[in-house]
């Protein structure tokens, strides 16, 4: 099998997974919607929750996994990895996005404001920020080597950075719910929205997997175009 | 290599930097310039009759720190590459971390300096008094800034060779200093205020954290900008 | 002293995904004089930064048993400085006593009025014969040199051949990348081609003239 | 020359200078995380028991734009001076004037751009809500930045043609900074807190006169820093 | 046609307290081709920035009658921008329409295949073509060249030497500043020589050959 046949082969993959997850969000859409209660307290603005959590979760963890690539590429220098990290990096991005949107949105119902300084609202701006600027950079190296490495140490000094700045902006906190379902004692929810929010996240991952997965593909792609370009002249 | 000669290298690095910058003194100047109009900017900016300016003294320190460190980060990588002379350093037999802890002992000088002027003005313009609480000060100032120059020198190193790209430097830079920024504010107002240092522990803490970590993961990280 | 002073063995190198050159090997015994002939952009520079070490090859290795003094297109020094402090800080990095070194260096490039000049001021041709003197401040075992001719006038010319000399004839090794063939013949003792994103060589050009060497690359050039 | 021609000149100055920046096809990028990020740590650098984000906005609005100017005029020579560039607009018939305007004029594309993404974000972020008042901001920040961004292109030139200025720059510009920058602050401020115009008039006036004096006297001066 | 393209009168330029040459007096006339020798550091590039109006002189005055182009030592252009935006934009600057002679320039110095590169990854040879491109772009009636020939290779040089010929053989008239002793009889009908201050002609050189200019340069050096 020639790069090229396996790069579509690639983004097939990541089409196929990214149909059914698309699928499966449509399903669970409709199950927040019609067969979740509506919340006593907040109305019919907390059914974004089934969007903003599992975005937001999503793409913390898109970062974690670009800042681990970064690490494993700098040991091994596979521009695989490099390729991996950037993907996931800007599916990171494209869900911080969907994040910052729906969480003013359901704030300024909920809260009274679109915006406050509240700790986990600023970390992950700044997060998001990281990474824009990230990708920023990537813009800016035309070397794809140079590019790889200076990434490969944002990428590393990001994941170093995550766990102070949240310490840091804990001391500001006010209005965010603080975790419910990742803390040590059981998780505080009606059992019906824990579901519909599980298998949310769980739909939002498929998404991501599928979206990187495509996104892989098209930097394989593009290399290899260039490769035959070259070739030719 | 032995720690005599490696300290030796370092110092030549150090020293270089500082006579370049005597000879034209143009970053120095700026960057004095630009802490004289952040503390006005701040003392002007605030409603007098609503806010003292006591109150708003620890933000427009650090403010002014941490943009003057800025116009001093971007200087130094600058100047190597104008005439190629970073080759010049790498073609030599010296350790990659030399180089690197020279020439962030260059910008740490050069952040100190601005420091060590814009803290009397401060004094002077925003009318606190210190008595006794200097050295603290100066502590949590020092603590502080060697995070972002550790920070601010490796990021400038890779900025550098992107071309055009004065902007990328605050864009990469500016999350990495909230920690210490923000822990750095905390503490000053604290001691402006006579608080006791139990109250500031937390923060020194995070300070302190912040410094051990990233001083040793700059330096390692440094060799990654250079292999070509 | 039969170990070759630097060995190339099958280095390429890209920028971005364009190949400049492929399969390029090299050896420099002690007292070889290479000189290093073909277009612009043919890549002579970049191989010659690949040599130094200063970029890493693409793939291929290369090895060096002595240190390197390089002669670039850009002058390494810092505009602030004077000559005698740019020479100065190469010194100290480089771990050599400075003073006497110093001070004949500056003599023998004809920069010693200009010593205490900040570079900023100098003309192209002294700050051409300044990074002359810098790459040969710590007695280099190869010196690379890119074009080291530009700005200079006959004296400063004749200067560069004669250190040519004297550190072949000492046991260094030289590459020149030159475009003036009517000089080669004088300065080296064998040549390489870098043409078409290879090189042919190097071969020994000893007696042979200048017409030669401008013959073959002229053919060179049409055929590839 | 005819008036056609010289709008040509400028124009295609300014276009240059946008092609420059737009290469890294992220100066739009760059400025809204640069802008967010500033004014974040001004957020971050208050001591939150003691003073509101409300009275710390002007300050944090202006402190942006000025570290936003001093980047982009920084940048905008050094373009000129990396390989002599200047020297090729010298060389043709363009009067010396058309030159000045057309750095300006990029100069303040610049800063008009963080400016534009910077006003926003400041209401988003700080809360404020400015109801009606948004022309009134946008007049006073256009007036301020006309005025800085004059001085600073003059004698951003200079620094690029003499060795000597390089030392005087930062010294000239500052008292030339701090007159539009503290009105426009403390325009700002009544602005914020919905004080009547009559209040700020003074100081509208002091920008007014500064603008009208200012433009006309670097456009005169650009050509005495060029021959040397 | 007979007025002079090009008249300095008794200039003299200082730096800081510096004097550099003094009482330098030329004229160039239609067609002519001077070619400016000196040794490094003697002012040839002061005294063709004086020439070209870039420096003011300090006493003495410089009337032109044509355009200039100038070829210096740094390439006056754009990392950023490509080789056809840097023409474009000095096309417009010059006022000139800027395709078809684009196009025919970048032909001309064989930047052709260049021409959608950035200039920041240029090789310093493709970078002097630009740099010369750039210079022709308003078809100058003055064209100074300062050591035009560096870092070209052999076709590069030519195409430069045929230039300044049909510029000449188009009533231009050209400076050259060089150190090719060689290629000065070949390019130029007359020769200044700019030692220890002052200007030694210029004389006419027709006919007489390179040895015939370096021996009264040596000459000249000798007795400074
Ligand atoms: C304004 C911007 C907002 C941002 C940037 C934001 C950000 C985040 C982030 C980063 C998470 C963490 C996901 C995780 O760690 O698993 C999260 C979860 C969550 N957010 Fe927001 N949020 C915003 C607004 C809101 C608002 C207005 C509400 C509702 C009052 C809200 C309610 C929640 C809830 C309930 C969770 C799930 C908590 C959990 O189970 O861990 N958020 N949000
Ligand atoms: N800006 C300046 N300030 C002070 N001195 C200068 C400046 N520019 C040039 N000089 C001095 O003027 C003298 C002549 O310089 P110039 O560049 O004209 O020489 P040149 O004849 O072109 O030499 P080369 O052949 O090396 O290019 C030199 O000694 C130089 O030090
Ligand atoms: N940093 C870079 N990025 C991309 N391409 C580059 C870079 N540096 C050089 N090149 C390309 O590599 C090729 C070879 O450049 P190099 O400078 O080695 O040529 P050269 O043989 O030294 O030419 P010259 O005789 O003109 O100096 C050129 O085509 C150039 O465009
Ligand atoms: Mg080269
Ligand atoms: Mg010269």
């Amino acid at each position: 099998m020639t790069r090229r046949e396996r790069a579509l082969g690639t983004a097939r993959t990541g089409q196929v997974v990214t149909a059914i997850s698309l699928l499966a969000l449509a399903g669970v859409f409709v199950r927040a919607l019609a067969f979740t209660p509506v919340d006593r307290l907040q109305g019919p603005a907390q059914k974004i929750l089934y969007i903003h959590a599992p975005v937001a979760f999503t793409s913390l963890m898109a970062f974690a996994v670009c800042g681990v690539l970064s690490l494993i590429y700098l040991a091994m220098r596979d521009r695989r990895l490099d390729r991996a990290a950037a993907a996931s990096a800007e599916v990171g991005v494209a869900f911080s996005v969907a994040m910052l949107i729906t969480g003013p949105i359901w704030g300024k119902p909920v809260w009274g404001t679109w915006w406050t300084w509240d700790a986990r609202l600023t970390s992950t701006l700044f997060i998001f920020l990281l990474f824009v600027g990230y990708l920023i950079m990537r813009d800016a190296v035309i070397d794809p080597d140079q590019r790889a490495r200076f990434s490969a140490v944002i990428g590393i000094m990001g994941l170093v950075l995550v766990p102070f700045i949240h310490l840091t902006v804990y001391l500001f906190r006010t209005l965010h719910p603080n975790p419910t379902l990742l803390k040590p004692s059981a998780p505080s929810m009606p059992g019906v929205m824990l579901v519909t929010l599980l298998s949310s996240i769980g739909v939002f991952l498929l998404l991501y997997a599928g979206f990187v997965t495509q996104r892989y593909a098209v930097a394989a792609l593009q290399e290899l175009r260039e490769e035959e370009m070259l070739r030719d002249s | 290599m032995p720690v005599a000669d490696y300290a030796r290298v370092v110092w030549a690095i150090i020293a270089k930097d500082a006579m370049v910058e005597w000879r034209t003194k143009t970053a120095f100047l700026s960057a004095m310039v630009f802490a004289i109009l952040v503390l006005s900017i701040l003392f002007f900016a605030r409603d007098p009759t609503a806010v003292s300016s006591l109150d708003v003294a620890p933000g427009a320190l650090w403010v002014t720190f941490t943009f003057a460190a800025m116009v001093g980060l971007n200087r130094a990588f600058l100047l190597e590459r104008e005439n190629g002379a970073m080759d010049g350093m790498l073609l030599t037999p010296i350790p990659r971390t030399a180089i690197f802890v020279g020439k962030m002992g260059g910008n740490l000088l050069f952040v100190a300096l601005v420091e060590a002027i814009s803290i009397p003005l401060f004094i002077l313009f925003y009318n606190v008094s210190l008595a006794g609480r200097l050295p603290q000060l100066i502590l949590v100032t020092a603590m502080a800034t060697v995070a972002f120059v550790a920070v601010g020198t490796l990021l400038s190193a890779m900025v550098v060779r992107t071309r055009f790209a004065e902007l990328m430097l605050p864009v990469l830079l500016l999350p990495f200093l909230i920690p210490p920024v923000v822990s750095a504010v905390q503490v000053t107002a604290r001691i402006l205020a006579g608080r006791p240092l139990s109250e500031m522990m937390p923060w020194l803490k995070l300070l302190a954290g912040f410094d051990i970590v990233f001083c040793v993961l700059t330096v390692l990280l440094f060799e990654a900008t250079l292999d070509e | 002293m039969n170990e070759p002073l630097l060995a190339a063995q099958d280095v390429s190198r890209r920028f971005g995904y364009r190949q400049i050159f492929s399969n390029v090997t090299l050896t420099l015994e002690p007292g070889e004089v290479l000189a290093l002939v073909g277009p612009n952009g043919a890549g002579k520079t970049t191989l010659l930064r690949v040599l130094a070490g200063l970029l890493k090859p693409t793939t291929g290795s290369v090895r060096r048993n002595g240190t390197i003094g390089l002669v670039a297109h850009h002058s390494m020094g810092y505009d602030a400085l004077t000559a005698r402090e740019n020479l100065a800080f190469a010194a100290r990095l480089w771990g050599v006593s400075e003073t006497g070194r110093i001070d004949l260096l500056l003599d023998r490039l004809g920069l010693s009025k200009w010593g205490e000049m900040r570079t900023a001021a100098f003309s192209r041709g002294m700050i051409q014969r300044l990074a002359i003197a810098r790459a040969l401040v710590h007695d280099p075992g190869i010196l690379l040199l890119d074009e080291p001719l530009n700005n200079l006038d006959e004296p400063g010319a004749e200067v560069v051949l004669q250190v040519i000399d004297e550190l072949a004839e000492r046991g260094r090794a030289i590459v020149v990348v030159t475009h003036q063939f009517e000089r080669i013949a004088a300065i080296a003792t064998s040549v390489g081609y870098l043409v078409g994103g290879s090189l042919e060589g190097p071969e020994p050009i000893d007696g042979r003239a200048a017409e030669v060497v401008s013959h073959k690359y002229r053919s060179l050039l049409a055929g590839g």
